[in-house]
C-alpha cells in the first residue's frame, strides 16, 4: 500500500493529525497525545493497515517539547509509518502508553522513561531499567549536565 | 514399542557423539587448539595489519615525516593522541611553519579503531605489531611518539 | 480437578526470589535476572540491565560520524562488522551516496562470516550452558580461523572497525580469498559434526524440545526478530525484505520453522551456518574489480532529516535512527537492538519451566549483554 | 611384607597397643595412598579433558604436568577459610568431612590383589552400598548449612538424585550377586578365577546390569551428565559454593575417590578385580596383581571421563524418569532375567 493510501485511511479517524513525508523515507504522522492511544489501537487493528510490528521506540529531546518515536511495519502488508507525539510539558511529561498493544513497548517505554523521563500512563511496570533508581535527572535530555563524566568535545 | 525404540534412539545418539569426542581423543597427539603462549615468542608473529599500537617510524637519520597537522588528534574519538606544537622558522624560505614538539600517545585510552592513521595526510604514523603493552602503572602507557631531537624529514608536506 | 489444582489446593508453598547475576556464568555478561521460584519452577522473571550500560546514544551525540563507527563495534560485539556497517549505510544513506560493487560484496562476505563466527561461539555457549563442555573447544576451533581471516584483513579479530561511511578503510589481503574458500571447506566437514555431537543427542534434544515456546503473534508483538522470530515462523529477514549490500545479488534462503521452541531457534542457527556459507560461496570467486571507497569529506554533514537503516545483525534486526539537524553530529542516535528486544521475551515463554530451562532458553535467545545495555 | 611388620609389632609391643598401633598405620597408608590417587585421578581427569577437547592440559609444573595438582593441593591447603557471616557454624564445618570420611572408608574392603585388602569382610558388597550412601548426607548437610540458595538448590537436588539412582545401583549389584551367591568381595573374585569374569559368566543380563550399573554409579558420584549437584551454568557450584580452601578440597577430592569406589566396585564385580585377562600372568608370582585391578579401575573410570566430557547434563525431573521409568523396571526385569538364567544353568 502506498503512502497515500495509508495516509488516506489514517486521516479520516481524527482531524488532528499532522502528515509529512519530508526529511524522512518513512510517512510520517504526528499525533496528538490525548489521541496518540486511540490512533495507535486502530493502527494496529484496521484490517488493510495491520501495523502490528512496532520495531523502533525512540524518545527524543526537541528542545522546546520532548517526543516519542514509534516506528511501524506491518508484518504482512510490509509498508511502514512513523508515529510521532510531542509533549510540550518538560517539567512532568506524560503520555499513554502503547505497551499492551505492542508488548515490545514495555522495555522500549521502560528505556525512554529512563533516559528522558517521560512517563508512561497505565505502563504495568515504569521503573529506571539501565540506571540506578536514586539516579538524578535523565542523561538523554540535551540540558542534562554531568561536569564530572561528560567530556564536551 | 516406542519405549524400547526410545531406548534404542537414545542409545545410538549417545554413542554417536562418544565417537566424534573419541576421534579427537586418539587424534589429540596431532594437533592441539590452543598455544603455549610465552614459549612461542619467538616464532609468534602477528599479520601485517595488526592493530598493536601506534608507532611513528623514524628513519636513520632520525627524521620522521609528522608535520603536525593535529588531523590525527581530530579524528581520534578518544583523546588519545595531544599534539604539542610549535612553530619554527624555516631556514630556506624565512617562513614559519608548524613543528612537533611532542606528539603524545595515550594508548590507555586507545581502542585501535584505526581512524588517525586513516586521517594521517603523510603516513606519518603507522600501527606496530607489538601486542604486550602490560605494565605496573597506568602513565607508562603515555608515550611520546616522536624520539628526542627528531625532525621532519624534508620535502614533507600536508 | 487437574493434578496442579489438586495440589495447589492442599499445599501451600513459598516462592522466594533468587539473583541470577549480574555474575552467574549462564548470564554471559553482566545481567541480572530476578526470579520468583516455586522449588524449582520459575514463576516470574524480571532483568535488572545496566550493568554494563557505557551511554552510546549519548556520545554519538558528540562525535563526528566517522567516530560513531568505531562504537558499535562494542555493542554486539559478535556481530561488529555488521553493526558498523549498519552505520555507514545510514551515512551514505543520508549523503545519498553508491559505494562501489567491490564494497558491497567484501562487506557480504565479512558480514556473512562474522555470522558464522557468531553462531560458532553460540553453538559452543550453548553446549556449554546445557553442560556438555566440549563443544566450547569444537566451536573456537572454527572461529579461530575466522578470527585468523580478519586479522589479517581488518587488523582486528573482535572489534573490527572496517567500514568507513563511503566504503571500506583498506582492500582485502592478498590471501584473503584462498583463506576463505579454506575456511569454507573446512567447515562443511565441521557442521555434520556438530550435528552428531549435539544436536543428535537424546539428553539435548530432551532438554530442548518442547521447551520456551513463543508463538508467532508474541513474537511479533515483543519485537522479536532474527532467528528467535524465525524459529516461531516470522519472516523477518532484513537482507530479504529490505535488503542491502550485495544480499540481492545472491540465492539463499530464510530458515524459518513454526515449533517456536528452544530445539527450533537453535535449528535455525545451525542452518543459518549452512546458508552464510552459501552466501559466501557465491561471491567469493566474483569479487568485482574497482574502487574501495567513494571519497567523503573529511567533515561529513548529514542533511536535516531523519534516517532508518536496517540490518541483519547474528542476533536479529538491528536499526539505526539518525536525527540529523544538518550539523557533523547527529541530534540523536537511537540503535534498536536486536537483543535488547528478545530479551523481553524470557519472561513470557521461561515461566513454568524450571532453572534449567532457563538456562537453556537464555542460551538459545543467545543474549549478548553490551548489545542490551548499549 | 605387611606380615613382617605385623609380627615385628607384635614382638615389640603388648598385643592391645600393638594392634591399635597396626591400624593407625594401615589407616596412614591407606589416607596416604588415597589422597595421592585422588590428586592423579584429578589430574587424570583434566589431562583427558584437555585431549577430548584438543587441548595439552596442565604442563607447566613438572614434566608433562605431573606436579600440577600437588601444586594445586598446597595451595588449597595455604589458602584462608572463608565463610559467610550467617552459616550454621557446626554443620558447615562438619560437611566436608562426612563426604570425604565415607568415601576413604568404602575404599578399606576392596580387595586390590590377594594380599593387599585391609579388612576382608562377608557382607562386604553390603557395606559398600550402605557407606556410599551416607557421603550424600554431608552433601546436604553442606548445603543447607551454607545459607545460600543455589546452594540449598544443589543439596536438595542431591538428595533427590541419591535416593533414586541408590536402588538401581544396589538393584544392579543384586543381579550380580544373584550369580556369585556371595557377598563377600574376595571371595565373588575367587569364582571369577574358574568360569571367567562374571560379565562373561552372566552374559546378557549381566551386560545389561554393568551398563545400568554404569549410568546409576555415574549419577552417584554427581559426575556429568548428572552433574545437577554442581551444575555449573545453572547453579554457579551448587552445594560448595561457599566453601573454599581445604573445606572445598575435600568435596572436590571426595568426587574422585567416589569415582574411583564405583570403578572399583564394577572391576571387582563384573571384570574379575585383580585376575588378569585369560589369566596371562596366572603362573607369574612376582608379577603384582595389583597392576591389573588398577589398569581395569583406570580404563572404567575412562569410560565415566568419556561420558563426562561429551553429554550434556540432564535436567532435574529428566533425570527422575530416566531412573523410575527406564532404569528401575529394566532393572527388576533383568533381575528376573538373570535368576531365570542361573535356575536353568545357561551360565557360560
Amino acid at each position: 500500500m502506498t503512502n497515500q493510501e495509508i495516509q488516506h485511511i489514517i486521516a479520516s479517524w481524527s482531524d488532528k493529525l499532522e502528515f509529512t513525508e519530508e526529511e524522512s523515507e518513512f510517512l510520517n504522522v504526528i499525533v496528538p497525545k490525548e489521541e496518540l492511544y486511540t490512533i495507535c489501537e486502530q493502527l494496529k487493528a484496521n484490517t488493510d493497515l495491520k501495523f502490528d510490528y512496532l520495531f523502533c521506540l525512540t524518545g527524543i529531546d526537541w528542545g522546546s517539547a520532548l517526543g516519542v518515536i514509534y516506528h511501524l511495519e506491518s508484518t504482512t502488508f510490509r509498508h511502514n509509518i512513523v508515529v510521532k507525539v510531542k509533549i510540550s510539558d518538560r517539567e512532568n511529561p506524560i503520555v499513554d502508553t502503547v505497551s499492551d498493544i505492542w508488548l515490545t513497548a514495555e522495555f522500549h517505554e521502560m528505556e525512554v522513561f529512563d533516559f528522558f523521563g517521560i512517563k508512561f500512563n497505565n505502563h504495568p511496570n515504569l521503573k529506571r531499567l539501565f540506571l540506578p533508581a536514586e539516579w538524578e535527572g535523565y542523561p538523554l535530555r540535551k540540558d542534562y549536565v554531568d561536569e564530572v563524566n561528560m567530556v564536551i568535545k | 514399542m516406542s519405549y524400547f525404540s526410545d531406548i534404542y534412539n537414545g542409545i545410538k545418539t549417545l554413542l554417536t557423539g562418544m565417537r566424534v569426542t573419541g576421534g579427537y581423543f586418539l587424534n589429540a597427539r596431532k594437533g592441539t587448539l590452543t598455544q603455549q603462549y610465552p614459549d612461542n615468542r619467538e616464532t609468534l608473529k602477528m599479520f601485517d595489519r595488526f592493530r598493536g599500537e601506534v608507532v611513528m617510524p623514524h628513519d636513520e637519520n632520525n627524521e620522521h615525516q609528522c608535520t603536525g597537522c593535529q588531523k590525527c588528534e581530530i579524528a581520534c574519538p578518544n583523546g588519545s593522541i595531544e599534539i604539542i606544537w610549535d612553530r619554527a622558522i624555516v631556514e630556506e624560505t624565512g617562513k614559519k611553519k608548524k613543528k612537533i614538539d611532542q606528539h603524545i600517545y595515550h594508548l590507555s585510552m586507545c581502542t585501535m579503531c584505526g581512524l588517525c592513521i586513516e586521517a594521517c595526510p603523510t603516513d606519518a604514523i603507522v600501527w606496530a605489531q607489538n601486542f604486550e603493552n602490560s605494565v605496573y602503572d597506568r602513565t607508562q602507557l603515555t608515550k611520546v611518539l616522536n624520539q628526542p631531537g627528531s625532525k621532519v624529514k624534508d620535502g614533507i608536506e600536508d | 480437578m487437574s493434578k496442579d489444582q489438586i495440589i495447589k489446593s492442599n499445599f501451600k508453598t513459598e516462592e522466594y526470589f533468587i539473583n541470577m547475576g549480574p555474575q552467574h556464568p549462564a548470564t554471559h555478561g553482566v545481567l541480572r535476572l530476578i526470579l520468583t521460584i516455586d522449588g524449582e519452577i520459575i514463576r516470574n522473571i524480571e532483568p535488572d540491565l545496566g550493568y554494563i550500560h557505557r551511554s552510546i546514544e549519548k556520545m554519538c551525540e558528540r562525535d563526528s560520524y566517522q567516530q560513531i563507527v568505531h562504537l558499535t563495534d562494542r555493542m554486539d560485539y559478535l556481530s561488529s562488522h555488521i553493526n558498523n556497517e549498519a552505520v555507514c549505510l545510514v551515512v551514505e544513506k543520508g549523503l545519498e551516496i553508491e559505494v562501489p560493487e567491490r564494497v558491497k560484496v567484501i562487506r557480504t562476505i565479512i558480514a556473512e562470516l562474522t555470522r558464522i563466527a557468531s553462531h560458532c561461539l553460540w553453538w559452543g555457549v550453548m553446549g556449554m550452558d546445557v553442560g556438555a563442555l566440549t563443544t566450547y573447544f569444537y566451536a573456537f576451533r572454527d572461529r579461530e580461523m575466522i578470527n585468523d581471516i580478519f586479522e589479517e584483513t581488518c587488523g582486528a579479530r573482535l572489534t573490527m572497525n572496517y567500514n568507513i561511511p563511503g566504503g571500506l578503510m583498506f582492500d582485502i589481503h592478498p590471501n584473503f580469498v584462498k583463506r576463505v574458500k579454506d575456511f569454507i571447506t573446512h567447515f562443511k566437514t565441521k557442521i555434520p559434526e556438530y550435528d552428531r555431537l549435539l544436536t543428535g543427542n537424546v539428553i539435548f534434544q530432551k532438554r530442548t524440545k518442547g521447551i520456551g515456546i513463543l508463538t508467532k503473534e508474541d513474537a511479533i508483538s515483543f519485537g522479536a526478530s532474527g532467528p528467535v522470530a524465525r524459529a516461531s515462523g516470522v519472516s523477518c529477514d532484513i537482507r530479504k525484505i529490505h535488503s542491502y549490500s550485495a544480499y540481492d545479488q545472491v540465492n539463499f534462503n530464510e530458515v524459518l520453522f513454526t515449533e517456536g521452541d528452544s530445539l527450533s531457534r537453535y535449528k535455525v542457527r545451525i542452518q543459518e551456518l549452512w546458508e552464510s556459507l552459501s552466501i559466501i560461496e557465491q561471491l567469493i570467486d566474483n569479487i568485482p574489480e574497482g574502487d574501495i571507497k567513494v571519497q567523503t569529506k573529511a567533515v561529513i554533514k548529514l542533511p536535516k532529516g531523519e534516517f532508518y537503516q536496517r540490518v541483519e545483525t547474528a542476533r536479529g534486526e538491528l536499526g539505526v535512527y539518525v536525527n540529523s539537524t544538518g550539523t557533523k553530529n547527529p541530534y540523536r542516535l537511537k540503535f534498536r537492538s536486536p537483543g535488547f528486544s528478545n530479551l523481553s521475551v524470557l519472561n513470557k515463554i521461561a515461566k513454568g519451566y524450571k532453572i534449567g530451562d532457563l538456562v537453556a532458553i537464555m542460551s538459545t535467545i543467545d543474549i549478548v549483554v553490551p548489545d542490551i545495555d548499549r | 611384607m605387611t606380615k613382617s611388620i605385623h609380627d615385628w609389632l607384635f614382638s615389640i609391643l603388648p598385643e592391645g597397643i600393638a594392634s591399635i598401633t597396626e591400624m593407625v598405620l594401615i589407616a596412614v597408608a591407606y589416607l596416604a595412598l588415597f589422597a595421592i590417587a585422588g590428586l592423579y585421578l584429578v589430574l587424570l581427569e583434566r589431562k583427558v579433558a584437555a585431549w577430548f577437547q584438543l587441548r595439552l592440559g596442565p604442563n607447566r609444573v613438572g614434566p608433562f604436568g605431573i606436579f600440577q595438582t600437588m601444586a594445586d593441593a598446597l595451595k588449597l591447603v595455604s589458602k584462608e577459610l572463608t565463610s559467610t557471616d550467617r552459616v550454621d557454624k557446626f554443620l558447615y564445618n562438619l560437611a566436608p568431612y562426612f563426604v570425604i570420611v565415607t568415601a576413604l572408608l568404602a575404599m578399606t574392603i576392596f580387595p586390590f590383589s590377594k594380599q593387599l585388602q585391609a579388612f576382608d569382610i562377608n557382607i562386604g558388597m553390603f557395606f559398600l552400598l550402605a557407606i556410599s550412601s551416607i557421603g550424600v548426607i554431608g552433601i546436604l548437610v553442606g548445603g543447607w548449612a551454607s545459607n545460600n540458595k543455589y546452594a540449598l538448590i544443589g543439596a536438595m537436588r542431591s538428595g533427590l538424585q541419591t535416593i533414586s539412582y541408590e536402588l538401581s545401583v544396589g538393584l544392579s549389584i543384586l543381579t550380580m550377586v544373584l550369580l556369585t551367591g556371595s557377598l563377600q568381595l574376595s571371595e565373588i573374585i575367587e569364582i571369577q578365577r574358574t568360569g571367567g569374569w562374571l560379565i562373561w559368566q552372566g552374559h546378557i543380563p549381566a551386560i545389561i546390569a554393568f551398563m545400568i550399573f554404569m549410568i546409576a554409579g555415574t549419577a552417584e558420584t554427581n559426575r556429568a551428565p548428572f552433574d545437577l549437584v554442581e551444575a555449573e551454568s545453572e547453579l554457579g557450584a551448587g552445594f560448595h559454593t561457599e566453601y573454599s580452601g581445604m573445606k572445598f578440597a575435600y568435596f572436590f577430592l571426595a568426587e574422585f575417590i567416589n569415582m574411583f569406589i564405583i570403578a572399583s566396585i564394577a572391576v571387582v564385580l563384573f571384570f574379575g578385580g585383580w585376575l588378569s585377562p585369560f589369566g596371562i600372568t596366572e603362573g607369574i608370582t612376582w608379577f603384582p596383581e595389583v597392576f591389573w585391578f588398577f589398569i581395569k579401575v583406570l580404563l572404567i573410570i575412562f569410560l565415566m571421563m568419556w561420558f563426562r566430557w561429551t553429554f550434556p547434563r540432564l535436567r532435574v525431573d529428566q533425570l527422575l524418569t530416566l531412573e523410575w521409568k527406564y532404569l528401575l523396571p529394566i532393572n527388576l526385569v533383568n533381575i528376573v532375567f538373570m535368576a531365570i538364567v542361573i535356575w536353568l544353568n545357561w551360565i557360560l
